[in-house]
C-alpha cells in the first residue's frame, strides 16, 4: 500500500489539485455525456412520436 | 452498334425522409419523346436528375444502352445534353464566349461560324459580343439552346425548357424538338406549358399520384 | 447471410440494444481495477511524484481519441466504397465521443505539464497534434450540423474523415520536427523514464475501459440514429407505440 | 483531355479578368492582416524580422481561404457547375482544373506582393528569396486542399466560415515547413529540409486532393 492515511492519499504529495482536477474534470465529463445521450434519447422519442401521431392524422 | 436506348429499371427516388416514386419502369427508344408530368414536387426535376447521372437513386438503375450509366459515364455523358431550371450561362461571359467554353467542355475545337449560324437561328443575332447580363433571361435561356443544339447530342433532356420563352421561342422549341427527333434523337422533358405535338411519337409518364389534365 | 442479418439497422437496433448493459457494466469494472492499479498498486514515480498519476487517464484518452477518429475514417470509408447505411451511423455516433477524450487529453496534458515542466501549455508534438485533432472533431461534427440532407451529410462527413486521417500523421510529424528545431531538449509525456509493468498494466486497463465505455455511448448513440432514420418503417413504429 | 483542362482554365482566368473586384479583395486582405501584426506587436526590427515569415504564412492562408469560399459556388448557382460535372471528362480533371486557375488567381499574385511586406518586415533578401520558394511550393496546397473544402461546403449556409473551420487544420504542415523554411535560413540551419518536405506534402496533395474533392462535389449536387 502506497498511502499512510486518507489525507496523505487526498493531499497527492501536494499535486492533489492537478491529480483531482484530472480525474474530476474526467469524470463530469463522462457523467455530462452521459446525461446528454439519456435526454437526447428520450427527447428523441418524444420527437418521433409526436411527428407519427401528426403524421397519422 | 446496339440499338441506342435508354431505359429505367425499377426505379425509386427520396429526397430526404419521403420517398418520391418507387419501382419506376421505362425504356425510350430513338425518336420518341418522353413527356414527364406531375404536379409540383412530386419529382419531376428529382428524376431527371436521376437520368442525368447527377442525383443517385435510393434503388433501381437507369441504363444507356443496357449498361448503368456510372458504368459507362463518359460514353453515356458524351451522347446526353441536360438542361436544368438554371441556364449555366455566365452572365459575363458573351455568348459567343459561352458557347465556346461549352465546347471545350465536350472536348471539342470552337467552330465559330457555326456557333454564330446556331445563335443567329435562335434570334439572337443582335447581341452576339454583348455579355449575357445585360440578357433578357429568354435570351439566356436562348443562349443555353444553342450550347445543346450544337453540342450534337442524341438524348435531350430538358427540365422546363419553356419557361421564359415568348410564343415564337416556344414555336421555335417545338420546330427543334421536332427536328431532332426526326434525326433519331430522343428527348425527356418536363413542362407545365402546353406543346404541339402532331406526328411526334409520345410516351407519358406521370410521377407522383396527383394526376393533372392532359396537356396538349 | 449471417453477416448482413446484424448489417439490417432493425436487427442491429435489437442486438446492441442487449449488447449495451455488458459493454457498460464491465466498462465500470475495468475502469474500477484500473483505478485501484492507478492509485494503490502503482508506486510512487520517484522523478516525477505522484503528479505522474494523470497519465492513467491522459494516456488512454489520447490513445483513444485517435484510435476512434481511425475507426470512424474506417467506417466511413466502408460507407462510401459500399453505400452501407449503418457504416454511416457508426461514424457519426462515434464522432462526439472522440472529441470528448480528445478534450480530456487536452485538459489532463495541461494539469501534468505544470507540475511536471513548470507550463500549463507546451506546444510538443502530442499536445499540438490533440489541439489540431480537436479542430477535426470539431470541422467534422459541424458539417454534419450544416447538412440537413442525411445522406449527402453522411458521405460528405466521411469524405472529409478521409482527407484527415491522411492528413493527421503527417501533421504529427510535422509538428515533432518543429517541435525538435525549436525546443532542443524534447519533451514526451508518454515516456516516463521508468515505465514499470505496472504502469503499463494499469494504462492498459484503463485504455480498455475507455473502449468498453465508447461502444456502449456509441451503440445508444447510433439506436437513437437507427430510431430516427427508420421511423418510417414498421418495427420502428412498433417500437415508438410501445414506449 | 488537355482541350477540357485549357477550356477549364480559360474559361476561369477571364472570369477573373471581368471581375477583378474578387480576386483583388483577397490580395488586399493579406496585405491587410500581415501589415496590423507590427501595429499590434510593435515596429522593432528584430522582432518584425523574426515573426515575419511565420506573419505573411498566416496571412496567406488566411487570404486563400478568403476567395476558396467562392471556387465552386458562383459556377454552382448560375448551374453551369452541373454541365461541366455532366461533361465527359471525369470529374476529377474538372477540379484539377479548378485548383490551378485558383492558384493562378490567387497564388501568383500573393508572390508578387509577398517581398514587399517582406521589405516591411525588415526580412534579409535571402529570407525573402527562400520565402519566394516557399510560398511558390506551398500555395498550390492551399488552392488543392481547399477545393476539398469549397466542394464539401458547397451550397450551406454559413458555408465560408464551416470552410475555414475545415480546412484551416489541415494547412498546418504547409505552414510550419513553409514558415520554418524562412526560419532556417535566418536562424544558418538551412531550409532545403522544409523546402523538400514542402515539395513532397505538395505532391500528396496534388495527387490526393482533386479525387476526394471530385467525390464531394458529386456529393454536393446530388
Amino acid at each position: 500500500m502506497e498511502w499512510a492515511s486518507w489525507s496523505e492519499f487526498w493531499h497527492m504529495a501536494g499535486y492533489g489539485l492537478y491529480v483531482w482536477g484530472s480525474y474530476a474534470v474526467t469524470l463530469a465529463a463522462i457523467l455530462i455525456e452521459v446525461i446528454l445521450l439519456k435526454r437526447a434519447g428520450t427527447d428523441t422519442r418524444r420527437r418521433l412520436k409526436r411527428m407519427q401521431q401528426w403524421e397519422e392524422q | 452498334m446496339p440499338d441506342l436506348i435508354l431505359s429505367v429499371h425499377d426505379l425509386a427516388c427520396a429526397r430526404g425522409e419521403r420517398l418520391l416514386f418507387k419501382g419506376m419502369n421505362f425504356s425510350l427508344k430513338a425518336g420518341a419523346l418522353l413527356l414527364v408530368q406531375g404536379g409540383n414536387g412530386q419529382g419531376k426535376t428529382s428524376l431527371l436528375r436521376l437520368l442525368t447521372g447527377l442525383a443517385r437513386p435510393e434503388a433501381g438503375e437507369v441504363r444507356w444502352c443496357g449498361e448503368q450509366i456510372g458504368r459507362v459515364s463518359e460514353v453515356y455523358h458524351a451522347a446526353m445534353c441536360y438542361l436544368g431550371h438554371a441556364n449555366g450561362v455566365k452572365d459575363d461571359l458573351d455568348p459567343l464566349e459561352n458557347l465556346r467554353f461549352s465546347d471545350g467542355l465536350h472536348g471539342r475545337a470552337f467552330d465559330r461560324s457555326r456557333a454564330v449560324a446556331t445563335l443567329e437561328q435562335l434570334g439572337l443575332t443582335r447581341c452576339l459580343d454583348l455579355p449575357c447580363r445585360v440578357l433578357s433571361f429568354g435570351q439566356r435561356r436562348r443562349v443555353a439552346l444553342a450550347a445543346l443544339l450544337l453540342a450534337g447530342a442524341t438524348l435531350w433532356i430538358l427540365d422546363e425548357p419553356l419557361t421564359g420563352l415568348d410564343v415564337h421561342a416556344v414555336a421555335l422549341m417545338e420546330g427543334l424538338i421536332r427536328e431532332h427527333l426526326k434525326s433519331g434523337g430522343m428527348v425527356v422533358a418536363t413542362t407545365h406549358q402546353a406543346l404541339n405535338l402532331e406526328g411526334i411519337s409520345v410516351q407519358r409518364l406521370l410521377v407522383g399520384n396527383v394526376a393533372i389534365p392532359e396537356l396538349v | 447471410m449471417n453477416l448482413y442479418t446484424y448489417a439490417s439497422p432493425a436487427n442491429f437496433y435489437h442486438l446492441a440494444g442487449k449488447l449495451i448493459p455488458w459493454f457498460a457494466w464491465s466498462a465500470g469494472l475495468l475502469t474500477v481495477w484500473g483505478l485501484y492499479i492507478s492509485f494503490f498498486l502503482a508506486p510512487t514515480d520517484f522523478q516525477q511524484s505522484e503528479a505522474y498519476r494523470i497519465i492513467f487517464i491522459h494516456v488512454p484518452a489520447a490513445w483513444m481519441s485517435m484510435f476512434i477518429y481511425l475507426v470512424m475514417a474506417f467506417w466511413g470509408a466502408i460507407g462510401l466504397a459500399f453505400n452501407t447505411r449503418l457504416s454511416f451511423m457508426m461514424a457519426r455516433a462515434l464522432a462526439p465521443t472522440g472529441a470528448l477524450f480528445t478534450f480530456i487529453a487536452l485538459w489532463t496534458g495541461a494539469l501534468l505539464g505544470k507540475p511536471m515542466w513548470g507550463a500549463w501549455w507546451f506546444w510538443d508534438a502530442r499536445l499540438t497534434s490533440e489541439l489540431i485533432l480537436l479542430f477535426l472533431y470539431v470541422g467534422i461534427i459541424a458539417l454534419w450540423a450544416a447538412i440537413d440532407d442525411v445522406k449527402r451529410g453522411d458521405r460528405a462527413g466521411s469524405l472529409l474523415t478521409l482527407i484527415g486521417v491522411i492528413n493527421v500523421p503527417i501533421i504529427y510529424f510535422s509538428v515533432k520536427w518543429w517541435n525538435t528545431l525549436h525546443q532542443g531538449s524534447s519533451i514526451n509525456l508518454t515516456k516516463a523514464p521508468s515505465m514499470a509493468a505496472i504502469m503499463l498494466q494499469g494504462l492498459l486497463v484503463m485504455a480498455f475501459a475507455g473502449w468498453l465505455y465508447t461502444i456502449a455511448v456509441t451503440l445508444v448513440r447510433v439506436r437513437r440514429i437507427i430510431l430516427e432514420r427508420e421511423r418510417h418503417t414498421d418495427w420502428a413504429k412498433a417500437i415508438l407505440e410501445a414506449k | 483531355m488537355h482541350r477540357f483542362l485549357l477550356a477549364v482554365l480559360r474559361r476561369d482566368l477571364t472570369l477573373a479578368a471581368r471581375r477583378r473586384g474578387d480576386w483583388l479583395i483577397a490580395q488586399f486582405f493579406f496585405v491587410m492582416v500581415a501589415s496590423l501584426f507590427p501595429l499590434g506587436i510593435g515596429p522593432e526590427p528584430e522582432m518584425l524580422a523574426r515573426i515575419g515569415p511565420g506573419v505573411l504564412w498566416v496571412a496567406a492562408t488566411l487570404a486563400s481561404l478568403l476567395s476558396l469560399s467562392r471556387l465552386f459556388a458562383d459556377d454552382h448557382h448560375d448551374g453551369s457547375l452541373e454541365h461541366m460535372v455532366l461533361s465527359p471528362e471525369p470529374t476529377v480533371l474538372l477540379v484539377l482544373g479548378k485548383s490551378i486557375a485558383h492558384w493562378l488567381i490567387y497564388g501568383i499574385p500573393v508572390l508578387l506582393i509577398a517581398p514587399v511586406l517582406g521589405i516591411q518586415f525588415n526580412l534579409s533578401w535571402e529570407a525573402i528569396w527562400i520565402l519566394e520558394i516557399s510560398l511558390l511550393l506551398g500555395t498550390p496546397i492551399l488552392s488543392l486542399l481547399g477545393s476539398v473544402g469549397a466542394a464539401l461546403t458547397l451550397g450551406l449556409r454559413g458555408g465560408g466560415v464551416l470552410l475555414t473551420l475545415l480546412i484551416l487544420p489541415l494547412y498546418v504542415p504547409a505552414l510550419i515547413f513553409g514558415a520554418g523554411a524562412v526560419d532556417g535560413v535566418m536562424m544558418g540551419t538551412g531550409a532545403e529540409a522544409h523546402l523538400s518536405l514542402l515539395g513532397a506534402f505538395m505532391m500528396l496533395s496534388l495527387m490526393i486532393s482533386p479525387w476526394i474533392a471530385a467525390a464531394a462535389l458529386r456529393v454536393s449536387l446530388e
